[in-house]
């Protein structure tokens, strides 16, 4: 067989949805997520202008570094003024701000929502905890590496870091996403066996289907 | 041949309502962030962000309601908008205001918000119909004092014409509807405060209840569809009140500067209340408003 | 002509005979029995033949050789033959129900039975009053003699009672007739020509008092109830058939003697019989007992006819008189037989009748013919005795009548409604001896023929308007065929009903045609629907089509008469229908009650209406005749209940709801259009002939209002079919206040509206027919998703939810656009803005239907679910594709809508092209399609351009705050969906229409109740009741 | 509060008082006698509220002590009631009849420390252990660092430093070595 073919199939392959009990398969999508490839070159770099300039936050703290985000958004930092604006909802946001520690229940929510947002998707991994496990590396319940679970496009250091290394983090995020190098959707979607596994190790209770659309 | 002159200059209208909506948004964007001492997003933020949303790449639909409910949306919001005419006199504004009256565009008002409520729905989140229910609720009421307006002035202009409506109130500001019957007006601007839904009737989409309710799950396009219907029946609302009550424009820049104002007056109050329970904003459409607009109606028709 | 004294000797002969025969053989005795009881009946049909060959007049029998007043007299004319006929008649057929009670009891019983006959047929021939005294004895003690045979202590008991009542009376009546030979010198009623004025009352007097005491008129006629309750289904007969029947005849004869201020108070008396006992019936739980509180309701009604109908011509007097009583007699002996098989004494055991089917159709053909339905006697006689009452003004009569008639409607059929649809276990099934159900058949037969022959020989009616009978009959016949065949056939049937009626009857006026598509066509689509049933469904299609030929019935309608007719058939046919349903034993109750109530407030209110000139369609007839106030209103009223107008609408929602399936889409989109047409009737003869006071302002606000209530109650229902009928209901208050507008462009609307209601309400009922069809469910909170399993069914609800919304392009903003523009040019600004708030809140309930069924999260039950069958499918798309047509071209209505609407008024619509003018504004529907459809394409092609890469993603695919959802029922926002709104509106949302009506139902129950009471069963009570009765009537009446 | 206290002797046996300052004590009772006692402080001594509860992993003894904090509104004063249990067999009588929230300690006691609390509402679900299958986490014998060296993938190249020694080193070489706080238990 060849290449071409193989991917093919493997594009087309369900997803086998185990975790969930026979009942509720019916209920949810079991497609797999792919490779989506740019239309035009000069489009592409127009909406990669235009994205960098419309930033929207998911709205969702997912560690002690959400504290951060207040004072990121109010009077103080105004980060609305770069076009940086919070979402409620995943299906419309597109910047996913790792808070800090990522614990075992949270990783869960955090792959759920991860999924939920409708690509082009950027991640920001914000404080120590996201790269190494910061001061919770010996946790029985905190996750080292983040990247293990989700493709992250930025890191910001520091425990915690402050709403300007944040700024600075975003204006980084910008300049890749105007460069074109933010493909963490693809990413996700190339490595999608890998990430489940890893995803799948340590969520033992895995209730949900393997990809949440 | 007349047919497709008629179709270019209705699309120009929309376009210049559409882009000047999203202005308008941004604007609004911006004194809000006056307010709070900040220095907010530049006045094309707006424009940036529906470009951002149609840029995803990809998009999840729940099915073929789903798929059509921004549609029906968006062509609500430009139906209503094409039903009006815009500015007084001129051929390129006066869109399709020769296939109804004023009836109309108030109907013409519900097909979006039915086709989105459908749209929402097929989406299964529980949040839709939450805020649906809220609005649809919401909407009945602030109604009641709106259509109590409409009939006073009708019965003021004896007609039910858009057109003749702002032709008579041309010649002076005193002859606008604002001066000739101010209970009407006083009834019909509480109800667009409920229309354009901020605060303190910001019930639908509630950021803090029930975020952000019937678009919760309108993604990509969808959300960008949503977002530029947003600003053109925005900018449609505010032209039907300046026609109706504040004498209608003549040329561009009078009606962006009377819609302006009279969108304003909503943000600024919104800027200052809190929000309301859903049942408190009922009962408020269905007390005060609607007694001034009895009592418009009573002092045009029988005094 | 036989002298009427054999009637008299065969009965002593056999008297003295039948011991001796007996003492040969129980069978010659039987024999002989039978035998007098056949002569009897041979003799007086001989008689009645005759009169009806010659017109003899009276002829008097004298006897022993003397002529009158030397001896006694008998006189026989064709009023004493029929009775004689009748009496006799039930007689014999008594007889030989009893027979085989007899051939096991003792002897004394035949004899006993033959003199309870001869002393009727005595009392009614004979005019010496003191002969009437003599015969009335044997009646009375013959009677009291055969209630007692049964040796309970109950019959013993009241037989002693029965004794003590008829041993005043017969003092009273002895007394009276001393008196009255005292004064009069004559004892023959032919020669007693003195008036009975001052002192000399009092001999009249006494003797009407000891009829009324025999005829157990209120309150003197708690010893019968007893009677009624003890005795044997055969002797109950006797009572409460031949004996009344005979002193009623009796009452009848001394009737010239009393001065008429007395004769009005027993007039009132005899009515107030009929109400107290009828609402004393309500809260009978015995059988027996019921039907002798029904007994003596009908002897109060016979009594008040028989001295209302004193001054009118002899046919009509015979055709009320006779009509009641034939009917109380047929029905009555009818039920108290039904008794005597049941051998049940709770209203609620009678559920076995269902073991045996023509019994059971015998017994409903009893109770609508004792409730007064066409096509029965009593049906006639109450109209034209309301007709004759109303002529000269005795209101507080019929609404004691009428009132009466209710209450004895409301607990007739709820003891129908009981039998028929109560739960009944299979060894409940008693063996009923076949003779008495053929005897029974044959009576109920001998009643249903007697009503036919009434309307065909004396009304004469046209063919057309006894076919929804017949079409009940025929299709009865043909009942065993499987249920397809039969739509078929009816469709067959009503095609060409149609096409008769639009070629051969020439429709008057072009209203009718709008009706007759709303009613004919309409009822054929819908017709499309029952194709469904796969079991043979008994009974159905008969009672659809009698419903649907009623409807066509009404709109050629030339009479009050063949109107009235026509709508009580249809309340019959619809009646049974909703009875069909699983679980409509209260609804179909409910609806009874209201359409009686309805019926009768327009059978008054036809009487107050002027006589119609010629005989063209009452739409023609009505134009020409003015109208009192007091019938307008009665009329409207009366039609507006059965559009469910607000304050009377409680039947509706019960009724679509329990209503089978595809029943309810006729009954909301058609039969409420019955009502409309009434309401329009009239509205047209006030057009025309203003009256002076403009009750047509207040009837415009009850129709907003209807419209408003019926929106808010809609939207806070759970069930499906509830929450369409409320619909229903709003949209009807659209449609009433719009006709009462009186204007052009009103009248347009309400045309509109009419036909777009119909089309869109039928495909709505039809798709939640098939929905609940599917998913065995009517509660939307417990369906939800539905539009991936049926996605044509949700196309056709959402076509008809736009349509009902008034939103454009469709038709349904067409009627929004008519309606506004009317009410403003009218003038009834706030009316129009309460209708403004109707339709906003129209949104609600239409948004709660579609969203709870179709979309959100469908429930794992229904995995499996198809889309509903095609026969649902087909007139659902019928339907829509007749919107979308007049949604695009509204012009192809508007035209001959306005058309219809300018024979009365100044159409002040302009139509140009596809453009609408009214004085206010401008509409043009085409060109609103053609935009809408060009502002729906241009986003549609910009998402499909812009969307990018699309996943179609499941139901539980959801950003559901990072969670996932538990189930699809927590995750569906259905139940309950605006309980904010109900917060806000506070108090306003108490259902108190509800509270009153059941608040009355109570009081009447209570009332009934407590004026129950006053039977103590205790004689000495009953005695005092006689002397107080006997002492405040005197000082009344003097 | 030593005459609570002497008033609780009469009910039950104390085992031990420890008087860490006049506001607060600690009070070491039976087993089986806590309930008991816990109704009498509550109701009787009014010891209305139920600040915490906790467990202390003494591997050494093979016991967990659990420490029931209650407080007296009145004397604004706490008291902490200490019993030892078997670590083996670990398990408790349940006092959410007695103060109804603490079920939600309960919970998490048993989700943490494996003790049981027969008859508790919820205690087995999961409190913030979804899907744990390992021994309870906070049992000293479970030895955190393995585990997420084992489970976590760690990124390599980490360094760990004492925060003083690093501080000292990198900012204060010349700071004194602060006096060694003495600690009551030691």
């Amino acid at each position: 067989m060849k290449e071409k073919d193989i991917k093919i199939i493997e594009k087309e392959m369900k997803l086998a949805n185990e975790g969930l009990p026979e009942m509720e398969r019916d209920l949810f999508a079991d497609d797999r997520p792919s490779r989506i490839e740019p239309l035009n070159k000069y489009l592409e770099q127009f909406l990669n202008w235009a994205r960098a300039r419309s930033l929207w936050i998911l709205a969702y703290g997912t560690g002690c570094g959400a504290i951060e985000l207040r004072p990121l958004m109010t009077a103080r930092f105004d980060a609305f003024r770069y076009g940086i604006a919070g979402r409620p909802t995943p299906r419309q946001a597109n910047v996913f701000i790792i808070g800090g520690y990522a614990s075992l229940k949270t990783i869960k929510r955090i792959v759920r929502s991860y999924e939920q947002m409708q690509g082009p998707k950027y991640v920001i991994a914000l404080g120590s905890c996201t790269i190494n496990g910061g001061m919770y590396y010996d946790s029985y319940n905190t996750i080292n590496r983040i990247d293990y679970y989700i493709p992250v496009d930025i890191y910001v250091t520091g425990c915690m870091p402050r709403p300007e290394s944040l700024i600075a983090g975003f204006n980084g995020l910008k300049k890749k996403i105007q460069a074109g190098q933010c493909d963490g959707m693809n990413k996700y979607a190339d490595n999608f066996d890998w990430y489940k596994a890893n995803q799948k190790q340590i969520i033992k209770d895995w209730n949900m289907p393997d990809y949440n659309w | 041949m007349d047919i497709f002159i008629k179709i270019i200059y209705a699309a120009i209208s929309i376009l210049v309502a559409t882009l000047y909506g999203l202005i308008l948004i941004g604007i609004v964007h911006k004194i809000y962030a006056r307010v709070h001492r900040r220095i907010g997003p530049p006045v094309w933020q707006p424009i940036l962000d529906i470009i951002q949303t149609h840029g995803r790449k990809v998009a999840t639909s729940h099915g073929i309601m789903f798929f059509l409910g921004p549609v029906f949306r968006m062509a609500g919001g430009m139906g209503t908008y094409l039903f009006m005419p815009v500015i007084f006199g001129s051929v390129v504004f006066s869109n399709y205001s020769m296939a109804g009256d004023l009836l109309l565009v108030m109907y013409f008002i519900f097909f979006g918000q039915l086709g989105m409520a459908l749209g929402a729905g097929e989406g299964g989140h529980p949040y839709s119909p939450l805020g649906i229910a809220r609005g649809l609720s919401q909407m009945s009421t602030f109604e009641l004092p709106f259509s109590l307006a409409v009939i006073s002035i009708a019965i003021q202009y004896q007609t039910l014409n858009i057109t003749t409506i702002v032709a008579a109130q041309q010649g002076g500001m005193l002859n606008w509807t604002l001066f000739t019957n101010p209970l009407a007006v006083i009834a019909a601007m509480i109800s667009l405060l409920g229309m354009n839904m901020h605060s303190p009737f910001s019930l639908v989409l509630a950021p803090q209840e029930i975020p952000i309710g019937p678009p919760i799950e309108m993604n990509g396009s969808f959300l960008g569809i949503l977002q530029t219907n947003r600003a053109l029946f925005a900018s449609a609302k505010l032209v039907l009140f300046m026609n109706l009550f504040f004498g209608g424009a003549t040329n561009l820049p009078i009606m962006m500067l009377k819609t302006f104002s009279i969108y304003m007056f909503s943000v600024f109050i919104g800027a200052a209340f809190p929000r309301f329970r859903p049942e408190q904003s009922f009962r408020f459409f269905l007390r005060i408003p609607t007694l001034i607009g009895i009592l418009s109606v009573i002092v045009i028709a029988y005094l | 002509m036989v002298n009427p004294l054999y009637l008299i000797i065969i009965s002593l002969m056999a008297g003295f005979v039948l011991p001796l025969l007996d003492r040969v053989n129980r069978k010659l005795s039987l024999a002989t029995f039978i035998g007098v009881l056949l002569a009897n009946t041979v003799i007086t049909g001989f008689w009645m033949h005759g009169f009806i060959q010659a017109d003899l007049g009276t002829l008097s029998f004298s006897t022993a050789g003397f002529t009158a007043p030397l001896s006694i007299n008998f006189q026989l004319g064709i009023l004493e033959a029929f009775v004689l006929l009748a009496i006799n008649l039930i007689g014999l057929l008594t007889g030989i129900y009893l027979l085989k009670k007899f051939n096991e009891s003792p002897l004394a019983g035949m004899i006993l039975f033959i003199m309870v006959v001869m002393g009727a047929n005595g009392l009614i021939l004979t005019r010496d009053l003191f002969n009437a005294f003599v015969f009335m004895e044997i009646l009375s003690i013959s009677t009291i003699a055969i209630i007692t045979l049964k040796r309970t202590n109950e019959s013993l008991s009241s037989g002693f009672k029965y004794m003590l009542a008829s041993g005043i009376a017969s003092i009273f009546f002895l007394l009276g007739v001393v008196f009255i030979y005292f004064f009069s010198g004559s004892l023959n009623l032919d020669f007693i020509n003195i008036n009975f004025t001052d002192y000399r009352l009092i001999a009249v007097y006494m003797v009407a008092i000891a009829l009324l005491i025999e005829l157990k008129m209120f309150p003197v006629n708690g010893w019968a109830l007893d009677v009624y309750e003890s005795t044997d289904a055969g002797v109950a007969t006797i009572i409460s058939v031949i004996n009344s029947t005979a002193i009623a005849f009796m009452f009848y004869k001394i009737m010239p003697l009393l001065p008429s201020n007395f004769l009005y108070i027993f007039g009132i008396i005899g009515a107030l019989t009929y109400l107290m006992s009828n609402l004393m019936g309500l809260k009978q739980e015995n059988a027996r007992r019921l039907l002798g509180y029904s007994s003596i309701g009908q002897m109060g009604l016979l009594l008040a006819s028989i001295i209302f109908t004193a001054g009118l011509e002899p046919v009509l007097r015979i055709m009320i008189v006779g009509g009641f009583f034939l009917n109380h007699l047929i029905a009555k002996t009818g039920l108290f037989w039904i008794s005597g098989l049941i051998k049940k004494e709770k209203l609620k055991d009678w559920r076995v009748i269902r073991s045996n089917k023509s019994l059971m159709i015998m017994f409903g053909i009893f109770i609508f013919a004792l409730s007064g339905f066409p096509p029965f006697a009593g049906f006639w006689a109450k109209w034209e005795f309301v007709k004759s009452l109303l002529a000269g003004q005795n209101i507080l009569i019929i609404a004691l009548i009428l009132l009466g008639s209710l209450f004895e409607v409301i607990y007739m059929f709820r003891w129908f409604i009981q039998t028929v649809k109560g739960e009944y276990k299979e060894d409940e099934l008693s063996i009923m001896p076949s003779g008495k159900v053929i005897l029974t058949t044959l009576l109920g037969t001998l009643g249903f023929g007697l009503g036919i022959l009434i309307m065909k020989n004396y009304y004469g009616f046209n063919f057309l308007f006894t076919l929804p009978i017949l079409s009940l009959l025929f299709i009865y016949l043909i009942d065993f065929l499987p249920a397809k065949i039969k739509g078929i056939m009816s469709l067959g049937g009503l095609a060409y009903y149609g096409y008769y009626l639009y070629t051969l009857v020439q429709f008057e006026n072009p209203i009718q045609i709008l009706f007759g598509v709303i009613f004919l066509v309409g009822s054929g689509v819908n017709l499309i629907s029952t194709l469904n049933r796969s079991e043979i469904s008994k009974g159905f299609y008969g009672l659809l089509m009698m419903m649907i030929f009623s409807f066509g019935s009404l709109l050629i309608a030339r009479s009050y008469l063949e109107f009235f007719l026509s709508w009580e058939l249809m309340t019959i046919a619809s009646f049974l229908l909703i009875l069909r349903g699983k679980n409509a034993q209260k609804a179909s109750l409910m609806y009874m009650i209201f359409s009686i109530a309805g019926a009768y407030l327009m059978m008054v209110g036809f009487g107050f209406a002027p006589e119609l000139i010629g005989s063209s369609a009452l739409i023609t007839g009505l134009t020409y005749v003015q109208l009192p106030l007091i019938s307008i209103i009665l009329l409207a009223l009366g039609f507006m209940i059965k559009s469910g107008v607000l304050g009377v609408h409680v039947w509706l929602p019960e009724a679509h709801a329990e209503a089978e399936a595809d029943v309810s889409s006729f009954i909301s989109a058609i039969l409420l259009k019955a009502g409309i047409w009434g309401f329009l009737l009239v509205a047209i003869s006030v057009v025309w002939n203003a009256p002076q006071f403009d009750v047509y302002y207040w009837m415009g606000w009850l129709g907003v209002f209807t419209a408003l209530v019926g929106a808010f109650l809609a939207s806070f229902q759970e069930d499906a079919k509830r929450l369409l009928a409320y619909s229903s209901m709003s949209q009807v208050g659209y449609i009433i206040a719009a006709i009462s507008m009186l204007s052009h462009l009103g009248w347009v609307s309400a045309f509109y509206l009419s036909l777009n209601h119909m089309m869109f309400k039928s495909a709505l009922f039809i798709a939640i027919a098939g929905v609940y069809y599917r998913t065995h469910t009517r509660n939307m909170y417990e369906m939800g998703g539905l539009i991936k399993k049926m996605p044509l069914s949700f196309i056709s609800v959402l076509i008809s939810i736009i349509a009902v919304s008034g939103v454009p392009p469709l038709s349904g903003f067409g009627s929004k656009w008519l309606m506004y523009s009317s009410f403003i040019e009218r003038g009834w600004y706030l009316q129009a803005a309460v209708l403004f708030f109707a339709s906003a809140v129209s949104f609600l309930y239409l948004y709660r239907l579609i969203h709870t069924i179709f979309l959100g999260q469908a429930k794992y039950e229904h995995k499996d679910v198809k889309e509903a069958p095609v026969w649902f499918i087909i007139p659902q798309y019928i339907f829509i594709g007749a919107i979308m047509v007049l949604s695009t071209f509204p012009n192809l209505l508007i035209k001959p809508l306005s058309a219809m609407a300018s024979q009365y008024f100044n159409s002040n619509i302009v139509i140009d092209g596809y453009n609408v003018y009214s004085s206010y504004g401008h509409w043009n529907g085409n060109l609103i399609m053609l935009v809408t459809m060009g502002v729906f394409i241009v986003p549609l092609f910009f998402l499909i351009l812009f969307i990018g890469k699309i996943t179609k993603v499941k139901q539980f695919n959801i950003v559901y705050a990072a969670e996932r959802p538990e189930s699809p029922q927590t995750t569906h926002v259905a139940h309950n969906m605006y309980a904010h709104y109900r917060k806000a509106l506070g108090g306003w949302g108490k259902p108190r229409i509800w509270d009153f009506w059941h608040g009355s139902a109570e009081w009447a129950h209570t009332m009934g109740d407590f004026f129950r009471r006053i039977y103590s069963g205790n004689g000495q009570t009953y005695l005092l009741h006689i002397i107080l009765f006997f002492v405040v009537v005197f000082f009344l009446g003097v | 509060m030593k005459e609570k206290i002497d008033r609780l002797r009469k009910m039950v046996n104390v085992l031990q008082v420890v008087e860490k300052h006049p506001d607060l004590y600690f009070i070491t009772l039976e087993g089986n006698q806590l309930v008991m006692a816990l109704g009498y402080l509550k109701n009787t001594l009014n010891f209305k509220h139920l600040a915490f509860m906790q467990a202390v992993d003494y591997l050494e003894d093979n016991k967990f002590m659990l420490t029931y904090m209650v407080y007296n509104y009145e004397l604004k004063a706490n008291l902490g009631v200490n019993v030892f249990i078997d670590r083996e067999e670990s398990s408790m009588f349940s006092i959410h009849r007695l103060w109804e929230h603490a079920w939600q300690y309960q919970r998490e006691l048993y989700e943490m420390f494996g003790i049981d609390f027969p008859g508790s509402p919820r205690v087995d679900e999961p409190f913030i252990m979804e899907s744990w299958e390992e021994m309870p986490p906070m049992r000293r014998d479970f030895d955190t660092l393995a585990y997420s060296q084992k489970t976590y993938f760690p990124r390599p190249g980490r360094e760990t430093n004492d925060p003083k020694e690093q501080m000292k080193k990198a900012k204060y070489p010349n700071y004194p070595d602060s006096p060694k706080i003495r600690r009551d238990d030691e």
